[in-house]
């Protein structure tokens, strides 16, 4: 440990941490939202889209919230339904709903205990086929291997189109790639649904969609064949649909997953209430997934001062810790995220982001971190965004950080071009092969510069988390304290998705996510 | 350097050596060939002679090339076009007392990322009291009214806001630019306000970011069109400008 | 991709999008008029819609610019003009075994950095035993006799050592381009050997360089150029195709 | 010291270096030549050239030659020729010679007292006129004071043409540069004599010549006025006319001057008497004008592998720390060069560079080091190139290196350009300023790969030492141990100007350089 932090300090920021997010978790385990509805009808088998394009689950959800409201869960519902009608496909049984020839009701007593085991066993199968695939991942990481050298190397593909996407991605990873991330198109977040099947037409990134998962990891298992490596890939949880999503990606064995507990909330101006609740079911799947999460304190960044704002990142990762946990993720899951974002102007600003990074590092020793790159003080000076990059590079192996998220020199003019991720990946190959052994000189000097910043940000989180406890955190949320985002808990986007569960709410994803372990992956391999 | 040139060339390292620095990639192998096509280009671009220093072979299918050479153009001073700053520059003070005594009320101004663009940070610069650069942002003055919408803003939104709020000003950033969103999503709000207002009664139309022509405005329908590094200042001015000095009816 | 492609453009991240990225200073303080004037370069250029991302004043008079955009030129595979390896690529080998059937006497190669150019390393990788890229230099050559004159040779001396030795062929290297250095030297070489030779007994003239361009040869008034990145191997093969196989009479 | 080097062996090194040194040294002191006659009556007064461009010094060393030979010196039968005819001018007297009127003999007696007398008055003059020179910088510096920070940031001018030059350089300055150098023109280095006046026609450099140093110097002395930091100037001594150069330099109070002991005999296919004969001369003046000298190991690194031949470099710095001292350099006065030249995809290629600068660094703990960027493994790549050379940055200022020749991304392309500059400058800032501290955190592992590759290069050049102790220096050189360059002691060019001295061979300049100290400079202030 080169920062010598105090162990009891470290200690009681996590405590703090525990007290200031549990009302929250207790908040999440008794309210539902439409997504989460919607992710457990996802996992019993429904697919497709009516003819305008609104997924047959949306339109039974509302259907069900329609006749039954949503408080009960839908299960209830839509199992007795099932049942009743005599169906045994979800995705017909919406489409009779849609046509007005179901109805629906909460059953009771034997209906409700039917209704119950039949559910249980639609979801049963959907995480079951989780289960499979986070079978299959691990036997092609044994077959193919993991990359060789810690940071795993974490590349963006952008263009809107999936089919374009795609051999960009294969020539990303061909050119050094360890984890290939599709950005979603710019307001897919705030829909409040899962558009369906491959799409061309994305802005600044491409759908999220079960179809593209599919293709993009197809396409990436031959890679992995072919560079015999276990390609990762990666997509977005965070938005208005984090459970379904997360569903999604467990069926198509994505393995990584954009997840923060608060980047909707501040950066999506979705209802907090909604995002707490979302988030804990997305995470419980994931868990069960093997999918490592991303968490999204690297955008705080963004819009606050890195030197500033330094110790909310701190507190950030700290409770986005606390609610992965309790969801059920392993330390070696949480890509708990931060960024090199110091302007980089300011004297000293290096050894500053070294010893943000550092703290990291030794506050989540077991944590797969991720690094992601300058972005706020790159401009159209290409030349100059390449050097940041290379010593934002730096830090990362300096660091030891687990996952490096490649910056790229066009940051501040275009989303990444073909040549500008195959510039950047030429840089952390130059940085990792020329300067990746490094650390082993790199000794902060005892009391000096580094040791003491980063103290200092360790204590400025204390005196934080003290005062989020002190207020709760959906207060401090709304009072701006991350990212300079001031989301009251009352407004946002989504609120009117959300209800408090009634006495006999059902949900059987939870339950068995709950009750069964989820499957063991040998962490010693990752 | 004496300030009447009116004719320049690139500037290497010598007075009109024409020098310039170009890097491109080619949907085609790496092989003579497509280097002699990298060549090809760069002479269509007007490199002549031009000098392929680097080409890069990517991902099977793709050659990255980068090119120096002297480009045969001459940059004619006298034809360029800008839109110079044909307003003074004022303070808040002074934007403040023009407003409180040309206008003797209120001046409104409503601003919003639309579409699905969520980047604030631009027209928060430009908005909020924090300003940008040292200067304080429009909220600052005293004699304006900011409502400021934020990010992913429906344009019927903003037209009902703007309406409901009896908007002098209307300020749009538009930060994403991929396939031409900035340009796709500034034309429809511009069309919205055409539609929802007679020509008399439509406040002025102000887009902002980084990647704007700021000569478009035609085209865009918009009255005027800020980018890169714009101060709130400027915007105060222009916005005093436009509608107190001028009185002007914007062009519908 | 295909390979049977005739028309391409460059490519940003999208087939078609014609993306390229150039960067350039002009002579000129920096200004909302200078960024015209860079755009308006650029257009020149064919850039269209063109970008200015970033504007950098340097040292008063100056202003460095980076653009990007679309380019509207096509690349059009089917008129790339480039020299290909029209000769067979041989091992040393074939290459003693070719010389020594049909010459019955030693190939004589004298090389040489011509004019102040003191760059070495170039010529030496082609000659040189140690060679380059994993092949060896013509001196390993059994049958080829190579006489390496080294730095800032004379022209003149270098014409009479050529005669002194019977050089089959003169093999020149030309780094220092700046103010054309090395199109100068060339010219001047070829026009003394031209005019110390009978055409017919003339040796061959070779020239190679970093910034050559390969199709220049006409104008040169040389047999042969060869670029960045050539091998030993190249070039003792093009030696054998021209002076034995093709026992081709140089073009006077 | 980072690297805990063995005393024992750092001072067997030094000893090894001045044995294979001293025979050098005294061939130096017994031979001439007519570069070093020509600096003689330039210190004496000499200017100008005749209608062919032909300087007049070499008119007149040219027809003592003829009429009275070189090895008595060209003082005695100068300064005879001139107190017979009665000029007070020795440019009247070249011009007289050149026109037949004037015939030169070695005088003898009261006729050798009396030429002696006024030789030492002439060159005492001009030697004179040096320390003025001297003082002067030495009140500029203090007025306008020395950059702020190590290293020293070196820049590059090569337009070839002077007027070019100047505006380039004061941008230079403007942007950071605290010393300017102007390349000469390729070719130079080989005429036997110095071009005269204001010059635009160079290639890939400018001539070096009294008027361009006295333009340049002129124009660094605004800019050192505007900026508040004084701006130094630096040229070539190397080359046929080392001694000659070396005077001007002195005359124009240039501050800095290539100079080293075996660069024109390896690159420049100089004889090596030649050389090192006019290397000793042109070391004293410099030593006596308070100039900073630049050697020029780096080149090794171009035509040699940087690690492979890493251990020629330390031996040759240790040459010509040898060499220096002897003539007269103090410390200070020392840049010893060495580069970064290790291909950069070499596994761990920075630690090695690393090792081997502060190896350097280690060595000459009182020496400001001259620290040359990558130029052999960089490419038409250019955004590449930027990386490259902020990671030599980087190596610079963790190393604690004295002059940093700031890299070009256009290495591999061009001569730089304005705008490369500027890229360049802004790269070293960012480095100096974000990371300009972090050699307090830079500690080589004990034991580690630093320490090992350093103390390996030092073996292995102790070695070398021991062979070239045993085999004489000369011969060394002509079996190509640096830069893998043959070159034999009785070849190369100028060696027809060399000359054995005679009896009674007199040189003023020589005597006063080695009777009187050289003014004291403040070491401190340096
Ligand atoms: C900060 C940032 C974010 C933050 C935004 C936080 C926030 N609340 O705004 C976060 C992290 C959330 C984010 C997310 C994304 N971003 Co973003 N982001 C940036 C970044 C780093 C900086 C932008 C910025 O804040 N600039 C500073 C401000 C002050 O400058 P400005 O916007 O130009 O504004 C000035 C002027 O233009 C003008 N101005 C601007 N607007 C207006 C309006 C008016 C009326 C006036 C008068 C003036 C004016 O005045 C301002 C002051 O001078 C840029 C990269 C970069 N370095 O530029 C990418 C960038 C803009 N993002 C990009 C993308 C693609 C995204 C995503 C879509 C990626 C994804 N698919 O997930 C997401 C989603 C965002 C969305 N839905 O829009 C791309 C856009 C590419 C393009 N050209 O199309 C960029 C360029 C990065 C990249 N290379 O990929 N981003
Ligand atoms: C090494 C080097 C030196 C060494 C040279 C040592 C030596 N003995 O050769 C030293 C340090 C001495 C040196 C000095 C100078 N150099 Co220098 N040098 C370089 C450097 C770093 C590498 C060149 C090299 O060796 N390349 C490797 C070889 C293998 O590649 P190549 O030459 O292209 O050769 C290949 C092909 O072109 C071809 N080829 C070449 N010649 C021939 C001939 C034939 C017949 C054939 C068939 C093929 C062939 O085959 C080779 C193998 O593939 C370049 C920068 C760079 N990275 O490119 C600058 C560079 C070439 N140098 C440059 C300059 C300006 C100089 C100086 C003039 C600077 C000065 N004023 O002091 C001096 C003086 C040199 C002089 N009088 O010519 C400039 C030239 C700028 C320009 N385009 O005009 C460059 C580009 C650096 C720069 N950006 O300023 N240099
Ligand atoms: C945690 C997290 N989720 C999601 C996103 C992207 O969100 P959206 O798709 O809404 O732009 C980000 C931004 O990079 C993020 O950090
Ligand atoms: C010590 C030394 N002298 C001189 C030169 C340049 O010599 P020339 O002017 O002969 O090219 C160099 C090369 O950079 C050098 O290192």
């Amino acid at each position: 440990m080169k920062l010598d932090l105090d162990p009891a300090l470290v200690r009681r920021a996590r405590q703090l941490a525990r007290e200031a997010g549990a009302p929250v978790v207790d908040m999440a385990r008794t309210h539902t939202t439409v997504s989460v509805e919607r992710a457990v009808l996802r996992l019993a088998g429904i697919t497709g889209a009516d003819p305008d394009g609104i997924p047959w689950v949306n339109r039974l959800v509302d259907a069900v919230r329609n006749d039954a409201g949503l408080e009960h869960g839908v299960s209830l519902p839509v199992f007795h339904a099932l049942a009743e009608t005599g169906e045994t496909d979800l995705t017909l049984l919406a489409q009779k709903a849609a046509a007005g020839s179901v109805r629906f009701t909460v059953p009771v007593k034997k209906d409700a205990t039917a209704a119950k085991r039949l559910a249980r066993r639609f979801a049963g199968a959907g995480i079951k086929q989780i289960d499979k695939r986070r079978a299959e991942r691990d036997k092609l990481i044994k077959r193919h291997g993991d990359p060789k050298q810690r940071p795993w190397i974490y590349l963006i593909v952008a263009t809107g189109d999936i089919y374009e996407d795609i051999p960009q991605a294969q020539a990303a990873a061909r050119e050094g790639a360890d984890i290939i991330a599709v950005i979603r198109s710019t307001g897919q977040s705030l829909l409040d649904y899962v558009p369906e099947g491959a799409t061309r037409e994305g802005f600044a990134g491409t759908y999220a969609t079960q179809e593209n998962f599919r293709l993009m990891r197809a396409a990436l298992d031959e890679s992995s064949k072919e560079l015999g490596r276990y390609v990762r890939l990666t997509n977005y949880a965070s938005g208005l649909c984090m459970p379904e999503i997360a569903a999604l990606a467990g069926l198509q064995r994505l393995d990584m997953m954009l997840n923060d507990s608060m980047y909707g909330i501040l950066f999506r101006d979705i209802n907090p209430i909604r995002t707490f609740v979302d988030q804990r079911f997305s995470r419980q799947v994931h868990a069960r997934a093997g999918i490592i999460i991303n968490t999204g304190e690297d955008n705080y960044l963004t819009t606050a001062d890195a030197v500033e704002a330094a110790h909310t990142v701190t507190v950030s990762q700290l409770l986005n810790e606390y609610f992965a946990k309790e969801a059920g993720l392993a330390d070696w899951q949480l890509g708990l995220g931060h960024a090199f974002e110091i302007n980089p102007d300011i004297p000293d600003s290096f050894r500053l982001e070294l010893a943000h990074a550092l703290l990291a590092r030794e506050l989540f020793p077991e944590a797969p971190l991720k690094w992601m790159p300058p972005t706020k003080h790159m401009t159209g000076d290409v030349f100059r965004g390449n050097l940041l990059d290379g010593f934002f590079n730096l830090a990362g192996t300096l660091t030891g950080q687990g996952i490096l998220l490649v910056g790229m020199m066009t940051e501040a003019v275009v989303t990444p071009w073909l040549s500008d991720r195959d510039i950047a990946l030429q840089n952390v190959r130059y940085v990792l092969g020329a300067a990746g052994n490094l650390h082993e000189d790199f000794v902060p000097a005892p009391g000096g510069f580094i040791q003491n910043r980063a103290n200092q940000v360790l204590n400025e989180a204390i005196t934080l988390l003290e005062d989020i406890k002190a207020d709760t955190l959906l207060n401090a949320i709304a009072d701006g304290t991350f990212g300079i985002m001031k989301r009251p808990a009352d407004r946002g986007k989504g609120l009117d998705g959300v209800a408090k569960q009634a006495e006999g709410y059902y949900n059987p994803a939870t339950e068995i996510l709950e009750s069964a372990p989820a499957a063991t992956t040998d962490v010693s391999e990752r | 350097m004496t300030d009447n040139k009116t004719i320049v060339r690139p500037y290497g390292d010598t007075t009109g050596d024409g020098m310039v620095q170009v890097s491109f990639t080619l949907p085609i192998p790496h092989d003579k060939k497509a280097e002699g096509a990298a060549l090809q280009l760069a002479a269509k671009m007007g490199l002549e002679p031009a000098m392929l220093v680097h080409a890069k072979p990517m991902g099977g299918g793709f050659t990255f090339f980068v090119v120096y050479g002297s480009v045969r153009h001459l940059v004619e001073l006298e034809k360029v076009q800008v839109v110079e700053r044909d307003f003074p520059l004022l303070g808040a003070k002074e934007v403040n007392a023009v407003v409180k005594k040309r206008m003797r009320r209120k001046l409104v101004v409503v601003g919003a990322c639309i579409g699905t663009d969520a980047h604030t940070v631009g027209i928060d610069a430009i908005l909020n009291i924090k300003g940008y650069a040292g200067q304080k942002g429009l909220e600052y003055y005293r004699e304006l009214r900011v409502v400021n919408l934020g990010a992913q803003v429906a344009v019927p939104e903003l037209v009902e806001r703007a309406r409901a709020e009896k908007a002098d000003a209307v300020l749009v950033s538009q930060v994403v630019t991929q396939k031409d969103a900035h340009l796709h999503n500034t034309k429809e709000m511009s069309a919205a306000f055409r539609e929802a207002f007679p020509a008399a009664k439509r406040p002025l139309l102000v887009v902002g970011g980084p990647r704007f022509d700021e000569l478009a405005t035609g085209e865009l329908g918009v009255d005027r069109i800020f980018g890169r590094g714009t101060t709130p200042a400027e915007v105060a001015s222009y916005l005093v400008h436009a509608l107190v000095e001028k009185k002007a009816v914007p062009a519908a």
